[in-house]
């Protein structure tokens, strides 16, 4: 991104500016995000169990899968109905960014928490 | 004009400013409340910022004052909590985390980049407004009685324990957040977008880059400590919360969540500075910056590994050792970039032209004070040390040197040297390195002392303390004297400037950085027509050319 | 360059190249506008997304150390209602993004009709909300102003929702108070959420009036678009508050 | 002398003999801790000596009278490289210099002498297992590791010796551990750093070091007549515990004889070790540290035992070798009425029967 040229930056920007995305895709999206919360709240009852990694450490495949139904409608959103995926560079590293503080935020205090049953501190 | 001095003013019997400048455009004072001016709105933020360092600077002479002697002689124990409070809460939310950028930032960033305005012109003002809205509520506060909490708010004291003013003063500290969000977001878009033709992003200024660095900050940092005051004056509210641990809470919780902020905001508050210094030494030593690439990449670095160190406040709150020693590794490495600034900016002066006007005279200072500052934090940084050190004076005087005699500097130094295209008047030039000398002087007299009672072990925060630290606080408490002297004289001369200082011309300073291009005060719309950058950041030799060209044309 | 020069150049910049009535003076193109202002609103919901952050952040927490509390408290929210909810915010969503579209097409009247349905959906969701507030309300489970611990220390008590979790085990009752924290987050977060409903539809209301008179259809949507963005980022705020309060605890 | 006022020469005396310049080093890991210090403050020394002379010595090079045009240079990867690593391996020592420290001081010995300390606005408890209790003082020996436990009971407090160079933060609602050996006997100052509310500064109080000999002397002197165990037996005693805790076959709580550093499986699964933070927690917030085998049916005793009562239950259990003392005191008491909680369970889950698992 940086090292491009201002004027180079902008004018690839203008190629993109006008993508219009079909109310086909749109209509996709909607029966596809319906379905998938149809998906995560079936789920939702059946007790997936849960998978001993090591000891202390438990993956519980219920929230798990909730989770990752939920991230999966999030990503549809954004390419789409945001349509990140037809946009620039920028917006694209503008959204990773934002994912990448979050989950700085939610893990380095996760550290925290998990590794104060390490020790008898 | 002497050797020593760089400074090339038009002649002074026939200059004039000129008439068609953004001071006057418009008249009225609607003018001004309405706005949309980069620069208009940087002038009222320069004011009220005034305004609010003054207050704070008070309350600090009474903190000094109390502390002259080992009893609670001067105000009672509560009254000194307050003071200490509002003074940590007006200075660093109301002053140091808008200083540069809002005021000087505000101002120059878009002529730096060669754009007629900050891309989002109303939201610029919003921030303003906010900012006053939050200015009187704090103001509110301190009229009702006040808020003994500390400025960092610690949690059950904050939640539960204390029946001040906790609510008005979180509510005015999430405004002033937002304040600063809306600033950084204008920042980060004006940088990314109204560049003008030829501006890469490697001839940007280095005041950019810094100011970008911070903006990054400010806009991911600040939301987490404004959904933190929500949560605090929800639990004050409704008495059931996430953080008291009566409630089943976790006050480390709070810690993690205000930390996430409050670390990175001292990059916020310390990083536009470090941009005027790279500004300033170039300037002076007729210089490119040493190593420009690794001047701006370490500004990135600083605001990326920011966000990772902010567990460093709790090494001793209780926070697994296995947490502390990973914040601690990242710690470390965050103060390498600060280091690398430092000594590229002295390897700037390598060869260079020096001369020692008052902007370079502040950076000198920065650069002494800021190092001394920098270093103390490694001493805080590491688990070991920090047992004996936190908590104590010396963490008071770390984070002293490094904001007050680090950023405060700068942002003296970026006023002296912006001044002449703000008003289009120079300063006094000997008064004003009368008193920069006066301000290194008396801010080491202050917070030196400071290292040594926090080596002592005297707490932070005491109203009274035992009779064996009086001798350094009186030390102490004199720098301050000294102190507030140094910070009243640049008031008074530079409000004396305003009328009868000298015509300061264009470019006073012979610099390169569009700004200087332009008149001074410039125009409304900044440039006569949009520039074309057509040189690198820092060319002197391109200024050169150009200056003979301009002799040759008129010749 | 002198003064009396700037003066005069000044004056001949002040007569602008020509530009439609929505470009802001400071910039060159329209382009460029709209590609800033985009910008803008994507940094804005950066900022939003961290605010979030500290919400999602202390429930995690606080669910991993008050576990049985947590799911015996989700419990009580009706997944119905909530499944209700989340179908009308994606179709109030997929409504939006057809609004931009037909701006983008310039069909006015299909703007008008897809911004008044978002409308609809977004007061739609606001209603059940209201709903299931009430229901909360009425069953003593609003943290500070209105609690009981009932409901979780005999479970049998509530026999609507015991029926369909037979399996709850009466809590302990330090146990049981820290519902009272799930529900304090429940309200924290989905009232902060609802409060970001509240300032769209607003905003849609203002838009609904402005699409009318023809403001978005003349080849100027970036209003519409960055409002978009806005409308899109709360609904993914939903589509993970959903399944964290209402579902993972349901097995 | 005479031609100086009397009030100032007094001051300037009283000033002269109270100027403390570097504190006292009173503590085994003072000097440990000092050697850093002082190595961190010769490398900032070196770096500021090296940064101010390049700032004076460029100035007066190449300042515009004796160097009117600058040579431009655009940067040097190997000067710069070398002001990265050398800073960052300094840095690096400094951080595993102070980690293996703070490992040190946060890590007690096992045969650590154990006293509790409970902070509240605005004083300091200490609790010596003797039964000693002390506000605003600490009175150790000379020589013996000695392991603070400190609680907070309403705010953030921080406990801070400086001559000892520890510090830890009282924190409520959790135990946090400090230790420390002192070398010097004498009379230090005690401090609470974090800000704690209004009389925060009158939070501080004297660290007594004193010889084994006349550190059991005070003992003697001051005792309260009880030890903290048997203040915890009584109070185990008037809350009932001995009701559930017992031997009896029927028993609806574990025995808690030798419960303390046991390993023990929880009804979670987990499996913890019982120490004083988990003794704590299973009084105060029971539900979540039930020992398998065992019915959720305690009550919490939040709000009915301060933390000087939990402390001394905690002492009483740890000292608790075998179940004599408490069916002596089940001999004298009948047994209590069922708590609420204990009614509030469903009908059909009788208390479970079964024999404490423990490893």
């Amino acid at each position: 991104m940086s090292e491009h040229d201002g004027q180079f930056e902008q004018k690839e920007e203008h190629e993109h500016e006008h993508h219009i995305v079909s109310p086909v895709i749109y209509l996709a999206i909607l029966l596809a995000l319906l379905v998938g919360t149809g998906l995560t709240v079936w789920a939702s009852f059946i007790d997936l169990g849960e998978w001993h990694i090591a000891p202390g450490l438990t993956l519980f495949w219920n929230p798990a899968v909730a989770l990752a139904i939920a991230c999966t409608k999030m990503v549809l959103v954004v390419l789409f109905f945001m349509h990140v995926k037809y946009s620039t560079k920028l917006t694209k590293l503008t959204v990773a960014c934002g994912v990448f503080t979050f989950l700085a935020l939610i893990g380095m205090t996760m550290t925290d928490y998990f590794s104060r049953a390490w020790g008898r501190w | 004009m002497s050797a020593a001095t760089i400074v090339s003013l038009p002649d002074q019997s026939t200059a004039r400013i000129p008439k068609m400048n953004f001071l006057t455009k418009e008249n009225g004072l609607l003018s001004w409340l309405l706005t949309g001016d980069h620069k208009r709105i940087a002038t009222l933020y320069l004011i009220s910022i005034t305004f609010f360092f003054f207050i704070g600077g008070s309350l600090a002479g009474l903190i000094r004052l109390e502390l002259l002697t080992p009893q609670t002689s001067l105000m009672a124990a509560d009254t000194y909590n307050k003071v200490f409070t509002m003074h940590g809460v007006i200075m660093v939310f109301l002053f140091l985390v808008p200083s540069v950028p809002a005021t000087i930032g505000n101002f120059v960033i878009p002529m730096m980049v060669g754009a007629k305005d900050l891309a989002l012109p109303k939201v610029n003002l919003l921030s303003w407004y906010l900012y006053i809205i939050a200015g009187f509520m704090v103001i509110y506060t301190m009229a009702a009685g006040g808020v003994d909490t500390g400025w960092t708010f610690t949690s059950p004291l904050s939640t539960h324990y204390l029946n001040t003013h906790v609510i008005s003063t979180g509510l005015a500290i999430f405004v002033a957040g937002f304040s600063s969000i809306f600033t950084g977001l204008n920042f980060i878009v004006t940088i990314h977008k109204m560049r003008c033709p030829g501006m890469t992003w490697f001839r940007l200024p280095l005041f950019v880059w810094a100011n970008y660095a911070a903006s990054i900050l400010m806009v991911l940092g600040t939301p987490v400590l404004a959904i933190t005051l929500v949560l605090v004056v929800l639990e004050r509210t409704v008495h059931i919360g996430v953080f008291d641990p009566a409630y089943g809470g976790d006050p480390i919780l709070f810690q993690h969540l205000f930390w996430f902020y409050s670390h990175p905001a001292v990059y916020i508050m310390i990083l536009p500075g470090m941009g005027v210094i790279s500004e300033v030494i170039s300037t002076f030593s007729r210089k490119r910056v040493f190593g420009y690439t690794a001047v701006a990449f370490s500004s990135v670095a600083i605001a990326v590994f920011g966000f990772f160190v902010w567990a460093h406040h709790m090494f001793i709150m209780g926070i697994s050792n296995y947490a502390a020693l990973v914040f601690s590794l990242l710690t470390m490495l965050v103060a390498v970039p600060s280091a690398i600034k430092i000594f590229n900016w002295a390897f700037t002066l390598y060869k260079g032209s020096i001369t020692f006007e008052t902007p370079m005279l502040y950076a000198f200072g920065f650069m002494g004070l800021f190092t001394i500052g920098g270093m103390t934090g490694v001493f805080l940084g590491s688990t070991g040390t920090d047992i004996h050190l936190t908590e104590t004076y010396f963490i008071v005087a770390h984070f002293h040197f490094v904001m007050v005699g680090g950023m405060l500097m700068a942002f003296l130094s970026g006023i002296h040297f912006w001044w002449p295209k703000w008003t289009g008047r120079m300063y006094p030039e000997k008064i004003s390195q009368f008193a920069a000398v006066v301000t290194f002087i008396g801010f080491n007299f202050t917070f030196f002392p400071q290292f040594i009672l926090g080596t002592l072990g005297m707490p932070r925060r005491y109203a009274a303390y035992p009779p064996e630290f009086q001798a350094l606080n009186v030390f102490s408490t004199a720098g301050a004297t000294i102190l507030g002297v140094g910070y009243l004289l640049p008031v008074l001369y530079l409000t004396w400037s305003l009328k009868y200082g000298a015509i300061a011309g264009n470019n006073p300073w012979q610099a390169t950085g569009l700004e200087w291009q332009t008149q001074s005060p410039p125009l409304t719309e900044n440039f006569l027509e949009t520039p074309i950058m057509d040189h690198e950041a820092y060319d002197y030799e391109w200024l050169e050319q150009q200056q003979q060209k301009e002799v040759a044309s008129v010749g | 360059m002198s003064d009396s020069t700037a003066i005069s150049n000044s004056a001949a910049a002040e007569t602008h190249h020509e530009h439609p009535p929505y470009q802001r003076h400071h910039f060159e193109t329209v382009e460029q506008q709209a590609d800033t202002t985009n910008f803008a609103m994507w940094l804005f919901l950066l900022t939003e997304v961290m605010f979030f952050g500290g919400l999602f952040t202390s429930y995690l927490i606080m669910r991993n150390w008050y576990y049985p509390a947590f799911v015996e408290a989700s419990h009580q929210l009706n997944i119905g209602w909530g499944t209700a909810n989340t179908a009308v915010l994606i179709m109030s969503s997929f409504t939006m993004a057809m609004g931009v579209w037909s701006a983008e097409t310039r069909r006015k009247g299909a703007l008008v009709l897809c911004l008044s349905l978002t409308f609809v959906l977004g007061l739609a969701f606001l209603g059940i909300k209201t709903i299931e507030y009430h229901e909360k309300w009425e069953k003593h489970h609003v943290p500070g102003l209105n609690w009981s611990d009932a409901s979780f220390l005999n479970p049998a008590s509530d026999p609507e929702v015991h029926k369909d979790y037979p399996g709850d085990q009466p809590l302990a009752p330090d146990m049981a108070q820290k519902a009272q924290m799930y529900f304090f987050l429940y309200f924290a977060m989905t009232g902060m959420h609802a409060l970001h409903m509240i300032i769209g539809i607003s905003i849609l209301g203002f838009m609904i009036v402005r699409a009318r008179a023809g403001a978005y259809t003349t080849g100027h949507v970036t209003y519409v678009e960055n409002f978009g963005l806005y409308w899109h980022f709360v609904d993914i705020i939903w589509i993970f508050l959903f399944p964290l309060l209402y579902l993972i605890s349901r097995h | 002398m005479d031609h100086i006022s009397p009030v100032l020469w007094q001051f300037l005396q009283k000033w002269l003999t109270h100027f403390a310049l570097f504190p006292p080093e009173a503590s085994k890991i003072a000097p440990e801790m000092d050697a850093l210090y002082f190595f961190m403050a010769l490398v900032s020394l070196v770096g500021l000596v090296i940064v101010v002379l390049l700032i004076v010595s460029f100035s007066i090079l190449y300042s515009k009278k004796r160097h009117p045009k600058a040579v431009q240079i655009e940067g040097s990867t190997i000067l710069e490289a070398t002001w990265t690593i050398i800073p960052l391996g300094l840095f690096l020592i400094m951080f595993v210099w102070g980690a293996l420290l703070y490992f040190r001081i946060y890590t007690p010995p096992a045969n650590a002498m154990n006293i509790y300390v409970v902070g509240k606005q605005w004083m300091w408890k200490a609790e010596h297992p003797g039964g000693q209790h002390e506000i605003n003082a600490l009175h150790v020996p000379v020589g013996r590791p000695i392991q603070l436990t400190l609680i907070s009971q309403d705010v953030f407090h921080s406990f801070s010796i400086p001559a000892f160079r520890v510090k830890r933060e009282a924190i409520p609602g959790r135990y946090t551990t400090v230790w420390f050996e002192a070398t010097t006997p004498g009379t230090y100052h005690l401090f609470c750093t974090q800000y704690c509310g209004t009389n925060h500064s009158q939070m501080i109080g004297d660290v007594v070091v004193m010889t084994p000999d006349d550190f059991k002397k005070w003992l003697e002197g001051s005792t309260s007549g009880n030890s903290l165990a048997q203040d915890g037996e009584r109070l185990f005693t008037s809350l009932s515990c001995s009701s559930c805790h017992n031997t009896r076959p029927d028993a609806r709580g574990p025995s808690l004889a030798n419960v303390y550093d046991s390993r023990l499986t929880l009804s979670t699964g987990e499996t913890i070790t019982a120490d004083d933070a988990y003794l704590r927690q299973a009084i105060l917030n029971p539900s979540q540290h039930i020992t398998q085998g065992y019915a959720p049916i305690m009550p919490t005793y939040q709000g009915q035992v301060s933390e000087e009562g939990v402390i001394a239950l905690v002492e009483y259990i740890k000292n608790l070798d075998s179940d004599y003392r408490v069916q002596q005191t089940l001999n004298t008491t009948d047994l209590v009425p069922e708590s609420p909680a204990g009614k509030a369970a469903t009908p059909g889950k009788a208390p479970a029967a079964q024999k404490e698992v423990k490893p």
